[in-house]
């Protein structure tokens, strides 16, 4: 059997936490045996889309070591993967030899190839499903997770005017979060109520990276003043996987 | 002050202005919205656009590669229809030659032109004595009220029609009511008289076709047609990289452009070649008839050739500015052009780097991009803007000028000195 | 007087006198001379013209077999930009719709254009108390010596220095020399006031692209674009022929026209779709800026439809007005416009007969061509002129108006009576 | 063998009778066994093109049953060479049975069959060979008068800048000359002066059209003045052959 390393990223490690766990409990329930490194650091993306490339050349090949002895190295963050995928040859000439996967699109493999074997309970709520610009159009998956959240019974979709390859960016990506979190966080709240102008009885945004999350959750709560979760799209599941 | 404050200091102080600038929110919204709106008509009227759009990719490339021969062409046919042509190795060497033509004391009309902008011109007519107008209506607003262009296409989106009343009641020593129409109805008569005074012409392209030496000029208000039809000289300025081979690469320039900058049709194409002529009275030919005498057109290298060398960089030069990136971008779409420079957006950045402003004009951009990609989808050339954004960031950490505040962060967050 | 004498004596007798005329004759060689010198630098710099010309002629056919669809797309783009399209049947519709928009005591200018011919449109005008100024140099020349203009291209062939000189002379109340540039430099001084003044414009159009509405004129004097740039109206006479798909191909037209033209390159293409327009406050669409704030443009049947239905008149339309057959007709380049009505040339002789002035002004243009078929291999649409005239011959004979003289000698060489 | 009517056009019948003897000479060194009609008369030309079309049909009708027993038809004229093979069919909607034969490729084909059975004596002169429209743009024959002359010893050709496709029209066509013979002689004078710019010491114009060489004989007595011969190609030839 392979041997599965699941790559938290250091988002998720830092501020995400409850949604960290939420995803050890989706992995666990699918019976997905995988490990995860107790020396765990940054992959190096932040300095790869930083313009640091002497610092992301020493990371990347520190993250190498730690990584390249599984087979599937499996990550809910797609800055991550992206990293391991694609930059880390394209701007760093390094190789990764493990199969490098986002979480949505394994979870995906897995449900759909043992139909029986789990139990999917119904959630009434009203979502909508956000694409991350490092997973769409960066990384070109768009169906995987949308697939996931049709698989749930009872669950009401809001499909934005704008999706997939024309989806709005939730204003964190390329490092804006941490350079101008005020500017990051207006181009989140914009998004949601021009750009994808959410119903009033939204529920949840369901998306599938952590930058995300993290900046839509601050316009939600600051800007929109509204109670609408922002989650995981491990969360949802988890919250309906029996 | 630190070098970083110099840089970032004040663009951000900038952006946070305009955030709360209530004003401009209104008025980009609704920008974006009319914007949205035509494209969809204006695609749905040319379903071939696409089409075209992907064919003039190729042709750009291939002109891009061909640069010096396309080049030699349009000088060789410029001077054989009796016009001048010059090729500038920068914008020192652009102005030296404007200001050989232009003479002390002059009234130059001017049409809406970005490339003109690395030249500085304005600053160094007037220096000469000469009264420089902008004619296109929004430059006219923005350039009378000093204030600085907030799009390619609409410069003066962030001004309110009472502004503009405020302003032109001022010009014309009389009180006028803000109503759009009016407004539009008195900028046309004052500046009808610059335009006829008016010595010397100067106008940007939007391509020129190395095959027949002509220069293609897109507007919607008729000033151009007048800048480049009623003075005795016209002068041109285009980058190099507007030359396309033939006429017909020129038209689909046109084409591709205005559909993208959702035009159903732009209410004029000026094609030009050279100076006015005739040869009506005995087959004499004589030049300058009822239009220009002297027609000079100057291809600015100006930094193109080192980004046309550069395969990352090179193809922001493929950018027709019709700026469809612009509307369709999360942090233009809030704060407009001060999300630039003078070359406005995300592709902005890298002309800025090059062409005007230099790195130190171009970090700030580059670091208040979100690196989305979203521009990349919408833009005719699908030019991409995300990955010469990170080149850009390199050479910035390279040149020792990324944002302090970002270094600090990223400390803080991976736990790993920078 | 007898019809034969009606229909074909005073052009008899105008011919003879042209034959007699020297310096018509010194003037024709020259243009000939001239022409050819251009055609072949211009061919040399344009290797692929002859393909271009190829594919124009198939386009041609396949516009005039859908001219109703595309009408109809002209009209509804037209429309949609705000300008007006309006669909004449015949001459006296055109008028009464010019005389519907243009004001009683008005300045009107106009660029050249044969098919307002069809309307004799200045005296209509004229009996408004309007000023009529033609500014072509040629057709000005032409028009205020009263006389006929008698090439496509340069009207005012026929007419030396010395007669422009004395002309300008009385018109300015000075005396000016008989030196040309001189003469370019008053006549653009004299209209230029008047350009400034004029309320409407008139122009033609060399194409109409029906997929954006687009109007194409080329011209080298410039005088097209003050007409079409300045006034309040702009007003487009076009006949129908001249509408083609798309504006691509409209640029074909206008690439083939100015080659077999001989122009290296036209100094201006002017490409103009609906009024001028401004978005530049709040976004808010405003027509009329710096160009017309009415556009008007008159697609004109007159006769069109009539021939498009004739398999053998139909590629007549074809036509487009470069003049290239005219300087290699044996007959044109011997008696210059005399050879003609108002359409010149073999060719003119059959829109002469379904646009303007009828058989009878046909037959004595179509008795005068020896159907040597030159016109045919200098055609870039590979019109079939020599045909055409059989037809028109065969219908003069069936109209009873074949000339008397002819048939005289006919019986006296074959000995049978007709 | 075939049967041959030499059809002699009206133009030589009435207007030139020393160059259809030359005719008849060439024919007769060549050994052609031919017959002439005693009672030919107008073709139909004229009428086709001068838009006369019942004359037209009638003339042609009656033209047809004189020839159509015949196998080749041969004439000197392109005009009488086109009613026949073109215009009765296009125009008239009337067949003509016999091939019909411009003499010039009748004699080039007997020329280039037979290389030994004549023999051509050198003619020190210079001549100039105008392209009939008849015969050339509208018939397409361009080559064979040319070949014919090539074939000449001592013979130097001046060839003009526009021939073949692009050939200055004598003036004489499309009736003109009947019509309006003044214009019709100023033309062919242009043609030869302007045009052509025929040499000091041209001392023939050779063509292969009647109508050519009465107009183009016109203008050089009349305008150019000058002692130039314009003769038929058949009469150039009979100077040659022995």
């Amino acid at each position: 059997m392979n041997s599965i390393l699941l790559w938290q990223g250091c988002n998720y490690r830092n501020n995400l936490e409850k949604e960290l766990k939420e995803v050890f409990k989706v992995l666990e329930k699918l019976n997905v045996e995988f490990e995860t490194l107790s020396n765990e650091t940054c992959c190096g993306f932040p300095f790869l889309i930083g313009g640091f490339l002497k610092k992301a050349k020493e990371t990347a090949g520190k993250t190498i070591e730690k990584i390249n002895d599984f087979d599937i190295v499996l990550t809910p963050c797609p800055a991550c993967q992206r990293a391991f995928k694609d930059l880390y040859s394209s701007m760093l000439n390094l190789q990764v030899k493990p199969i490098v996967n986002h979480l949505a699109e394994f979870i995906w493999r897995i449900l759909s190839s043992k139909k029986d074997g789990f139990h999917l309970k119904p959630l009434r709520m009203k979502i909508m499903y956000h694409d991350p610009c490092e997973l769409g159009r960066h990384m070109n998956i768009y169906e995987e997770p949308r697939k996931i959240i049709s698989l749930i019974p009872s669950l009401s979709v809001y499909e934005p005017r704008f999706s997939r390859e024309k989806s709005v960016c939730c204003g964190g990506g390329g490092l804006l979060f941490a350079y101008f979190p005020t500017l990051s966080i207006k181009v989140a709240a914009k998004k949601l109520v021009d750009e994808d102008k959410i119903p009033e009885d939204l529920d949840a945004i369901v998306t599938a990276c952590p930058q995300c999350i993290l900046t839509l959750r601050k316009a939600v709560e600051l800007i929109l003043k509204r109670e609408i979760e922002v989650m995981n799209i491990a969360g949802l599941l988890a919250r309906s996987i029996v | 002050m630190s070098i970083d404050n110099e840089i970032y200091g004040k663009y951000l102080r900038e952006i946070g202005s305009a955030l709360r600038n209530k004003f401009l929110r209104l008025a980009l919204s609704r920008a974006v919205k009319s914007y949205r709106l035509n494209r969809n008509e204006a695609f749905k009227l040319y379903p071939y656009i696409k089409d075209k759009a992907e064919r003039l990719r190729e042709i750009k490339r291939h002109s891009l590669k061909t640069i010096d021969e396309l080049t030699k062409r349009t000088k060789d046919m410029v001077e054989d229809l009796k016009g001048n042509c010059y090729l500038a190795g920068d914008a020192c060497e652009a102005v030296k030659y404007i200001k050989s033509i232009v003479k002390e004391g002059e009234t130059i009309v001017k049409s809406k032109s970005l490339t003109m902008e690395e030249l500085n011109i304005n600053k160094e007519l007037e220096e000469m004595s000469c009264e420089v107008l902008e004619t296109d209506l929004g430059e006219f607003i923005v350039q009378h009220l000093k204030s600085k262009p907030m799009h390619l296409l609409s410069p003066a989106i962030h001004i309110s029609r009472e502004r503009v009343a405020e302003l032109l009641s001022r010009l014309m020593e009389k009180k006028i009511p803000p109503e759009i129409p009016l407004l539009v109805q008195e900028v046309r008569k004052y500046l009808r008289q610059k335009f006829i005074d008016a010595n010397t012409g100067l106008t940007g392209a939007n391509a020129v076709a190395a095959e027949t030496g002509t220069v293609l000029i897109i507007e919607n208000e008729g000033n151009a047609r007048l800048v480049s039809g009623l003075p005795e000289k016209h002068i041109v300025v285009a980058g190099i990289e507007k030359i396309v081979p033939a006429l017909s690469d020129a038209i689909l320039v046109a084409e591709v452009t205005s559909r993208y900058a959702c035009y159903k049709a732009p209410a004029y194409i000026n094609l030009i070649s050279g100076p006015s002529k005739t040869g009506d009275i005995e087959k004499q030919i004589v030049y300058g008839v009822h239009g220009p005498k002297e027609f000079h057109l100057i291809l600015l290298d100006n930094g193109r050739r080192e980004m046309i060398k550069d395969p990352v960089y090179c193809q922001a030069l493929y950018c027709l500015k019709c700026g469809s990136c612009l509307y369709e971008c999360p942090i233009y779409s809030l704060i407009s052009g001060y999300f630039g420079y003078v070359y406005m957006g995300g592709i902005g950045a890298i002309l800025t780097r090059f062409l005007l402003g230099g790195l130190e004009k171009a970090a700030p951009i580059a670091y208040t991009c979100t690196l989305c990609g979203r521009c990349r989808e919408h833009c005719p050339m699908k030019i991409d803007v995300p990955k010469m954004m990170l080149k850009l960031r390199e050479e910035a950490v390279k040149n020792n000028i990324a944002p302090l505040k970002l270094k600090e962060n990223l400390k803080s967050v991976t736990g790993i000195e920078i």
